[in-house]
């Protein structure tokens, strides 16, 4: 798993690719934590097109991410969900509790 | 699918993206379908991960076996491991909608196999999930012509 | 790659593709490089095929074991078979270029790995498939941090 | 794998999906020994594209292919080759042997 932030002025995005497990999350969960907690991000944008598996601690930790960025006044985002990952939120009722965009612009845009 | 595949690894999460793939390709060899096959995949992993973080204790030395057959009509994967007795499919299972940090694992295996079973033998954990086979892929098993 | 991986399925063709599909993520994860990864999965579907034609005589329900391990430096593949005594490293093997049917799997082998060695134990073929890992990941290795 | 045959004016394209290996290639091997042995076609062309993986038994079919078609004065050709491919004919000095050409239209038209 690859994770590779990209800068924008209205906020950062987080390009995930590869396999999201109990061996890679814990370098996921580290990159959207210290962005959910810099004040001078607005908006996370978690891109997700790259991934085609994600297991339950890779969704922890985007939930723990929501949890952090939340408390900052942060706002995240997911993009590009395929098959797989869309599967596992669904399952575990959390799809309506992200915020999902269909591109990293519309994303960051409104 | 003929006879099974009979395979060791140690409890390191490095083993795991190798289980899935092979996982992964027992059920392309037995026809299950996108969706199903997913869904097996998942249960797998979780049931592995499980297996290292919790029945092991995060050492990563200790012995898992992972078997997988085409049974009349289904696809079975057992996992295999040595930790203290655990019943993956007799505990109590939180509801997964609250947005707390982990603990969605043993509700994914539960959600995603069709059926669950669990046995203790001679100091090992048994662990079976199952997928049955779509119809198609099953009459041919029963036709012997599949695989 | 902590420990080994050892994976036990019958001679049957149907397996060949789980075997390569194995191998390969074996070679991925200690970073062998797609050449040096081609010719390892090669070398072992070779010796595979050769397994269940030659030496199981096209029965398809005897016993193959493949191993897969790091050595210091190398990555190690060993395929197991109960067959007749066959050193795979001792045959004289006729050059390539002539338009003949088959009579290339040896031939494979050989010029595919690195090192190859032959063991007859306890009524098994132990064919040992060497490929050496690349500088960076060779380092790596030794410093124990690559995988 | 799966062998999918196009017929044309000038011969007959045999498309080939998937793994070549000992329990595909006797289908792939059947496939062209039908077209070779068939007079009416002066050209068969095997294209390898969607093929990574061929081993001994399919680098055999092909050349019992070419044999057959040599015999019944067929031309035999081979396009698309990708590196796994390659790799293989090159170790067992086949490449030389067989007539490579870059794409179906080009082994159809000369
Ligand atoms: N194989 C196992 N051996 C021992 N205990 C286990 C095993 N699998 C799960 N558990 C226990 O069940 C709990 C719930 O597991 P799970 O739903 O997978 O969530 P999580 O692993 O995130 O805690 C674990 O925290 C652990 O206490
Ligand atoms: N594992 C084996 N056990 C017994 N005999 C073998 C084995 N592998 C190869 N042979 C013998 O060596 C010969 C050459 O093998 P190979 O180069 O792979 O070509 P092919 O399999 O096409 O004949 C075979 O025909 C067979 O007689």
């Amino acid at each position: 798993m690859q994770v590779n932030i990209k800068h924008h002025a209205e906020g950062a995005v987080v390009q995930v690719t590869g396999d999201v497990d109990m061996l890679s999350s814990p370098r996921l969960r580290e990159a959207i934590l210290e962005l959910a907690q810099d004040c001078a991000k607005a908006r996370i944008v978690v891109n997700l097109e790259g991934v085609h598996y994600i297991d339950s601690s890779g969704v922890a930790s985007l939930v723990e991410g929501l949890q952090t960025a939340r408390r900052y006044r942060t706002k995240l985002m997911l993009v590009g969900l395929n098959e797989g990952p869309r599967d596992v939120l669904q399952l575990t009722r959390l799809l309506d509790v992200f915020d999902v965009r269909a591109s990293d612009s519309a994303a960051l845009g409104d | 699918m003929v006879g099974e595949v009979d395979v060791r690894i140690a409890s390191d999460p490095r083993w795991l993206k190798l289980a899935r793939t092979l996982i992964d390709e027992c059920c392309q060899i037995v026809s299950l379908g996108a969706g199903p096959t997913r869904a097996m995949v998942m249960a797998a992993n979780e049931a592995l991960s499980n297996v290292m973080r919790h029945a092991y204790g995060g050492d990563r030395t200790c012995p898992i076996r992972i078997v997988c057959r085409r049974t009349s009509g289904a696809l079975e994967v057992e996992i295999w491991d040595r930790g203290d007795e655990f019943d993956p499919f007799a505990q109590r299972v939180p509801p997964p909608d609250e947005l707390r940090g982990g603990g969605r694992g043993l509700f994914l295996i539960r959600s995603s196999v069709d059926e669950g079973e669990y046995a203790r033998t001679s100091g090992w954990n048994r662990t079976r999930l199952r997928k049955r086979l779509p119809g198609e892929a099953r009459r041919e098993a029963l036709r012997g012509h599949a695989g």
